[in-house]
């Protein structure tokens, strides 16, 4: 594979495409530093700043699956598209049952288990 | 709701006699289980079962009559039309959809009223102040630690009739599982956790108990029998206990923690001819022995000599003087009496 | 009634499509083999959503046990921002990288770029390793030992299988440079490298996890 | 001296021998023991021995290795996996068999040992679950799936390989432990702290875990070959809803693998950390917590009974609508209710464990929830009903096991409804009442059903049918077997009496064991008979040939081609129109037609991966489980070398030339011309060689 002159198309989309990585670096960027930033250097109430926590990596995770991995609800996608939110589909299942029957039961007989 | 479910009684009725009848065994015994049932809590466990089989025969009756008659009315060399291309009838579609559904409703409904009445947890409806005994799954026995009479008993677990009955319940070894069938509910019995259980019974009798929950060789003698006595012997019996009980001191309780039914233990009391079903009781017992069992605490043994030292053992003549048996050394291994783990942080 | 259709719409679910997934570009005259290598994609997404179930339970079960410190040290006394927000950095660094690997695979611009690419991701992903292993080692000096109690088992069965995974994605980084030097970019090169970038991306989304509520929801 | 003996056998000593206990102490008792467990090591070593010497003295290893072994071939891999099922299964009936017969005459007393009982439902459990269902399941799967579809093969052959393997691997693991004894006693769901190390020191449970870890990760990868053949792979024009129904419920089994394996990954492997590493996961001190475990094995344990169950129920799917002559009733919304299970299965699982003391609320909607999967369920149950209604039913052995599962199932289904109601649980929780129920159900659902696909698919394996008489007799003696077996433990459980119990000490119960026991006999006879079908059908084999490869008159595309079919499965890929593709072909008269033009057929190539990994996994597993770390070690580097070299390998297909292809389809169209056609009267005779006449609409025959 040597040296290949690329047609203008492809040009085009590859700094297309170079532009949606830097576009999805910054964004993690700023996504990582709110959080340990509001970690590091602020007296936040802990409720609050649990929720600015989880606010974020979730929208770093979109913004990993849309920028690097290129998930977009794009057609041809589409079945990838599905099978990840399937997956999540399942795994709030299970991780909401779980997280729902264990605190019961610590609730209801080992309460020293309770964090 | 009540009332749904009491309608399907005769029938229920009806279904034990069948069964009772199937049993063929003419023995004298009566049906152990919960068809049988001696308090609230099984008796309505009863009416609920038949109330689900029979709700839910509604849906699987046709299946059974049916297939039989399609296969017959439509066999290779009858003369029944044959539609090959026939696969969709709205009406069909409707009513297999519709009427399993409107089962499941109605018997969601009633599970959702059940669940919450018959719920373990719930103190029954009385006017009589509950009895709290206390429960310890060990290896292959049960010890039942009656807190309010400062007593503890094996082998047999003796409760006053027509008075609800709280049990808390823990596990000195692996996972168990509490059951009296005839009386109602099993529930889990777990290492460093309590669960709670609420049982009546509504007749005197004798009734056998049993752990569920497999935990290793023994674990089919891990039995026991419920003696549901009147008042009057019900404080017969703890005066005697008072009285005659043997004393649950360290080293009799480093040999609960052995590996061992409740017979090889009566044995360990130097009790011979020892049966299922008979009663081994301990007075005095330390001061709040469950919960220290239940968080991993050490347990309080100064407590023991505070109580009155009456150290001899019960009711039946046939059983020797405990100090028959010599007393094996002190064993400082065992886990549940010392400060082991966290528990040492946590003491009482 | 059988319905039958026109032949014609028999394709339906075969319509050539353009190549959607970085670095596939054999192209029509590959017809065959390209569609073995979206197959291989796709069945590695499957792969990886099972993985994610796992991932999953094993953050589940660190909530649950987040009770079960039994008297040992907690997530306050062990973990320190500084060292996650650079695990954090060198890891999501690495992830842009292996996309600039994407694209100099995708274009062909030229392999020498593509392999540097590659090698500055996993000189990223060693320098993640490393300074994982030195933060396990100074937990283990301070008694965060898994034996010491749930929590800690919990602890040391999520964030060590991450870090696991990171391995073994180094490992076939390196096994993948390898077949580059031997076969050049031939399409199971390049559907290998398309895998193993979905797997680092991936990695990078369950520490994001991993950070927000192992390291950040610990600390606050 | 003892240092090297350490090393390298780790703590495996002389008391790993299974009858060392009869020979320390040679009591009565212990001696019995000693010989049941002494014979069925020498029957491991026997057949292995005996199996080795057979191919050495017919020479077949070089066969063996090329075409079996190393075969990347779906349908030879389909037949391994069924082998091993085989095997399995035997030795999990025997164990079967023990049991019943212990608890026949259990009052009191018996013949077993507590440990030896132990083993023997933990490892019946284990294998039936993981090492006969799942491998037989997977097998047919394996088979049927890429025909149906019109493919040539999975997509990933060589992952298909590995998938075998590590089958094979776990399943050698089961074996292993009977002649290097002990198993586990924590029975098919291990639950700690029984199972911690504790408690249960010895190597049972590291065998126990690795066995299921390797079956586990078998699973998954299969489930993901599946899904992605069946999303990728299938033949032009077959959109989602022309797949038979087959198919569909393959593809579900396939999700359900792939999200309901790692839950048991996850617990598994932690229980692993906590015996190996000292962590504290699930024991009762230091902060850990059980019902974690019990919690992730059960998110797993639920979907898994599905799977087992899903694949039977395409199975029927298929026999019915062949056997009835008539297409399934009500496609759209079998369908439909698949979707439905498979989703719902997800979403159920805590009711195994209803007593461990969670509230009302958690209990009553699981439990509503777990009613729920009653709806699809019965809908697929009438729409079989309806789809024999107005058709013309044979009563052939595949017929005979799909009627007796729709009126024995339902009774399983009631009893699991009973089950599901969180306030009756309470009484008949882990009671026999629960082993008759899922009895009831596996052995109705999925045991028949993998009896039926037998039936039904074998002439397609191997090119003749198996004979009708045994096979009916096998089948009736199946359905009264298992009624007069499992029926009595209803009444059992609803008496109290707890699952698992070597003895017991209630008269009542006796009448009702004993009536199980004989109903255990009579399913010996079921297998007996079976045996006898097939050792009849290889006989006559040649008067039973259905070559021309459409025996039932069937409906998919796995009948459009010969018995057994070419190895690339079909000349050219069918294009496909309508549902019951091959049914549509026949009835415009488009069956058996002579392509224009041959292509030259890229087929993968045979690779030793799976042996290497089935070889490497049970080293690993062995070593773990005796504590061989330099055994563990190499087989671990083994495997990665083998993972690393296989991505160099650039030649992986190999080319059927297309003369070859057009030599072998003339030759099987001739044949087909040659061929009388039957009608379906003749279907069980002699005359039957595989092409049918169809019966008439309408009309009386
Ligand atoms: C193939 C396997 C299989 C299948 C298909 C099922 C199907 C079902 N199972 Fe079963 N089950 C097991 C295998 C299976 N089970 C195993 C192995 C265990 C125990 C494991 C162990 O502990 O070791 C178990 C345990 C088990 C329990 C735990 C009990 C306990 O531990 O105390 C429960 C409780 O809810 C349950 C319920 C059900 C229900 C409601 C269904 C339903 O899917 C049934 C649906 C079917 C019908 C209902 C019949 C047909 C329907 C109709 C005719 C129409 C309409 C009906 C209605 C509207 C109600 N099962
Ligand atoms: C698929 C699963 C499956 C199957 C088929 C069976 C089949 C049988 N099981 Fe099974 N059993 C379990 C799964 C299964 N079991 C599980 C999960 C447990 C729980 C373990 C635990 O507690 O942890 C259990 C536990 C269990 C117990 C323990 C009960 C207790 O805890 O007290 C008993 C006791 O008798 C028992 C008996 C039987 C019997 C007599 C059969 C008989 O039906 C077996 C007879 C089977 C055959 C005879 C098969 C013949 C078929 C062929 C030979 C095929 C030939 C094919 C061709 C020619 C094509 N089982
Ligand atoms: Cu189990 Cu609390
Ligand atoms: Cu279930």
């Amino acid at each position: 594979m040597s040296h290949r002159q690329l047609s203008e198309q492809e040009a085009r989309e590859k700094s297309s495409e170079l532009r949606s990585y830097l576009w999805g670096f910054g964004l993690a960027l700023i996504l990582t530093l709110i959080p340990f930033g509001l970690a590091a250097y602020t007296q936040m109430a802990a409720g609050t700043l649990y929720l600015v926590i989880a606010g974020c990596a979730v929208i770093q995770i979109v913004v990993h699956f849309r920028f690097f991995l290129h998930i977009t609800l794009a057609r041809n996608k589409r079945e990838d598209l599905q099978l990840i939110l399937f997956t999540v589909l399942i795994l709030a299942i299970m991780v909401g049952g779980t997280l729902w029957i264990l605190f019961n039961l610590y609730y209801r007989m080992m309460p020293d288990m309770l964090p | 709701m009540k009332g749904i479910i009491d309608s399907f009684v005769p029938l229920g009725r009806g279904g034990t006699i069948l069964f009772v009848m199937a049993l063929l065994s003419g023995c004298s015994h009566s049906l152990p289980g919960f068809m049988n049932p001696q308090g609230p809590i099984a008796e309505a466990q009863k009416h609920h079962f038949w109330f689900v089989v029979f709700v839910t025969l509604i849906v699987v009756l046709p299946v059974i009559i049916q297939t039989p008659i399609i296969l017959w009315r439509y066999r290779y060399r009858g003369n029944a039309v044959y539609r090959p291309h026939w696969a969709m009838s709205r009406w069909l579609d409707i009513a297999m959809w519709g009427v399993p559904f409107v089962v499941v409703i109605v018997l969601a409904v009633v599970l959702w009223r059940e669940t919450h009445q018959l719920d373990p947890y719930r103190p029954l409806d009385s006017d009589k102040q509950p009895l709290q005994v206390q429960v310890v799954g060990f290896d292959w026995k049960w010890l039942f630690i009656y807190p309010e009479q400062g007593i503890a008993s094996m082998g047999q677990l003796v409760l006053p009739v027509d008075r609800p009955i709280a049990f808390q319940l823990t596990s000195a070894t692996v996972l168990q599982s509490f059951f009296i069938p005839a009386l109602g509910s099993q529930i889990d019995v777990m290492n460093r956790m309590v669960t709670k259980l609420h049982l009546q019974a509504d007749n005197t009798g004798r009734f056998q108990g049993k752990n569920m929950q497999y935990n290793g060789s023994g674990f089919h003698r891990q039995r026991f029998m419920t003696q549901v006595v009147d008042d009057a012997q019900f404080d017969d019996f703890v005066a005697h206990a008072r009285r005659d009980g043997y004393r649950l001191d360290r080293q009799r309780f480093n040999q609960l923690n052995e590996k061992s039914d409740a017979t090889d233990f009566a044995g360990m009391l130097g009790i011979e001819n020892y049966q299922h079903g008979d009663l081994m009781a301990f007075s005095p017992i330390p001061s709040r022995l469950f919960d220290a069992i239940a968080h991993h605490a050490p347990i309080d043994w100064t407590s023991l000599t505070t109580s009155p030292p009456q150290n001899r053992k019960i009711m039946d003549e046939r059983m020797p003087p405990s100090n028959a048996t010599p007393a094996p050394p002190d064993a400082e291994e065992n886990t549940h009496d010392e400060a082991d783990d966290n528990g040492g942080e946590k003491a009482t | 009634m059988t319905t039958i259709t026109k032949p014609n719409d028999g394709h339906a679910n075969r319509t050539p499509h353009r190549v959607h997934h970085p670095g596939l570009n054999l192209g029509p005259a590959h017809q065959e083999s390209e569609d073995t290598r979206e197959e291989m994609v796709f069945g590695f997404w499957v792969f990886m959503m099972s993985d994610l179930i796992i991932f999953g339970l094993l953050f589940a079960t660190y909530v649950t046990m987040l009770g079960g410190t039994a008297g040992g040290p907690g997530p306050s006394d062990l973990f320190e921002l500084k060292s996650a927000f650079i695990e954090t950095m060198l890891l999501l660094t690495s992830s842009f990288t292996f996309g600039m690997a994407s694209l100099a695979l995708k274009y062909r611009s030229d392999r020498k770029v593509l392999v540097i690419w590659l090698l500055v991701t996993l000189l990223l992903g060693l320098g993640f390793l490393a300074h994982e292993l030195h933060d396990f080692h100074k937990m283990f000096t301070e008694g965060g030992v898994p034996s010491r109690s749930g929590f800690l088992s919990a602890f040391f069965s999520l964030v060590p299988l991450h870090g696991l995974h990171v391995i073994g994605a180094c490992i076939w980084l390196i096994a993948l440079l390898g077949q580059i030097a031997v076969h050049g970019l031939d399409p199971p090169t390049k559907t290998g490298l398309m895998r193993l970038a979905i797997l680092w991306h991936f990695l990078d989304v369950v520490w994001i996890g991993i950070f927000s509520l192992v390291y950040l929801g610990g600390i606050v | 001296m003892s240092d090297i003996w350490n090393f390298v056998f780790g703590r495996l000593g002389w008391d790993a021998l299974p009858f060392w206990e009869a020979v320390r102490d040679p009591t009565t008792f212990n001696i019995i023991n000693g010989i049941i467990a002494g014979g069925a090591a020498g029957m491991v070593v026997l057949g292995v021995l005996g199996a080795v010497i057979l191919v050495t003295w017919l020479g077949k290893w070089k066969y063996l290795w090329s075409e079996w072994l190393t075969s990347p071939d779906h349908k030879k891999i389909g037949i391994m996996f069924i082998v091993i099922a085989m095997v399995m299964l035997s030795r999990a009936i025997i164990e079967a068999a023990f049991m019943r017969a212990q608890q026949a005459v259990g009052l009191d007393g018996g013949f077993l040992s507590p440990e030896h009982f132990g083993e023997f439902f933990t490892t019946h459990g284990t294998i039936m679950i993981f090492f006969m269902a799942m491998p037989f399941l997977t097998g047919i799967i394996n088979y049927v799936m890429p025909l149906q579809i019109g493919a040539r093969d999975l997509s990933f052959p060589v992952m298909n390989q590995i998938s075998l393997g590590l089958t094979a691997a776990g399943a050698a693991i089961v074996m292993i432990s009977l002649v290097l004894a002990p198993f586990s006693t924590g029975g098919w769901s291990g639950y700690p702290p029984y199972t911690e190390l504790s408690y249960s020191p010895d190597a049972g449970v590291d065998y126990w875990i690795w066995a299921v870890t390797l079956s586990t990760l078998s699973s998954t990868l299969t489930g993901i070959n599946f899904a992605v053949t069946i999303y990728k792979k299938r033949a032009p024009g077959m959109k989602l809803f022309r797949m038979p129904l087959f198919t569909w419920t393959a593809l579900s089994t396939a999700i359900l693998m792939i999200f309901g394996m790692p839950p048991l990954t996850v617990a598994t492997a932690l229980l692993a950390l906590d015996r190996y590493l000292d962590f504290h996961m699930f024991t009762s001190d230091l902060g850990g917590n059980m019902m974690n475990y019990i919690n992730l094995f059960w998110a797993f344990g639920h979907p898994e009974v599905y799977i087992l169950i899903l694949t039977p129920f395409g199975i029927y799917s298929e026999v019915f609508s062949t056997f009835s002559g008539k297409r399934l009733y009500g496609y759209t919304l079998l369908v439909i209710a698949t979707i439905c299970i498979a989703f719902l299965s997800f979403t159920v699982w805590l009711h195994h464990f209803f007593t461990m003391g969670q509230s009302a609320a958690i209990n009553a909607v699981f439990g509503i929830a777990t009613m729920l999967i009653g709806i699809p369920t019965g809908v697929k149950v009438y729409d079989w009903m309806l789809t024999m209604y107005r058709g013309r039913v044979r009563l052939s052995a595949p017929m005979i096991y799909a009627v007796g599962f729709i009126m024995l199932f339902v009774i399983g289904g009631l009893t699991g409804i009973i089950l599901a109601t969180p306030s009756v649980d309470y009484q008949v929780h882990n009671s026999l009442f629960l082993i008759a129920h899922f009895h009831n159900m596996l052995i109705p659902g999925t045991l028949f059903g993998m009896l039926a696909a037998t039936n039904f698919w074998f002439p397609k394996a191997f090119g003749f049918r198996l004979e009708k008489r045994w096979g009916r007799r096998a089948a009736y003696c199946w359905v009264i077997g298992f009624m007069l077996a499992f029926f009595p433990l209803y009444a059992l459980g609803v008496l109290g009496m707890p699952r698992r119990s070597l003895t017991f000490f209630e008269p009542a119960y006796l009448p009702w064991t004993i009536a199980a026991g004989c109903g255990a006999i009579v399913i010996l006879f079921a297998m007996l008979f079976l045996l006898i079908q097939l050792w009849v059908s290889v006989r006559d084999r040649h008067h039973n040939n259905v070559f021309v490869g459409d025996p039932w008159d069937g409906r998919s595309l796995e009948w459009a081609t010969s018995s057994p079919p070419p190895e690339y499965n079909f000349p050219v890929i069918p294009e496909v129109f309508s549902r019951d593709a091959f049914m549509a072909e026949k009835e415009q008269g488009k069956a058996y037609q002579i392509p224009d033009e041959f292509p030259d057929i890229e087929m993968p190539a045979n690779s030793a991966m799976g042996v290497i990994i089935a070889v490497t996994g049970t080293a690993m597993a062995f070593g773990l489980t005796w504590y061989m770390w330099w055994l563990v070690i190499l087989a671990a580097m083994v495997t990665l070398v083998a993972i690393i070299a296989r991505g160099y390998v650039r030649k992986t297909t190999r080319t059927i030339p297309c003369d070859e292809v057009r030599r072998t389809h003339l030759a099987w169209i001739e044949c087909v011309r040659r061929t009388t056609p039957v009608d379906r009267s003749k279907e069980q005779t002699r005359e039957n060689r595989g092409l049918p006449v169809p019966p008439v609409e309408g009309a009386v025959q």
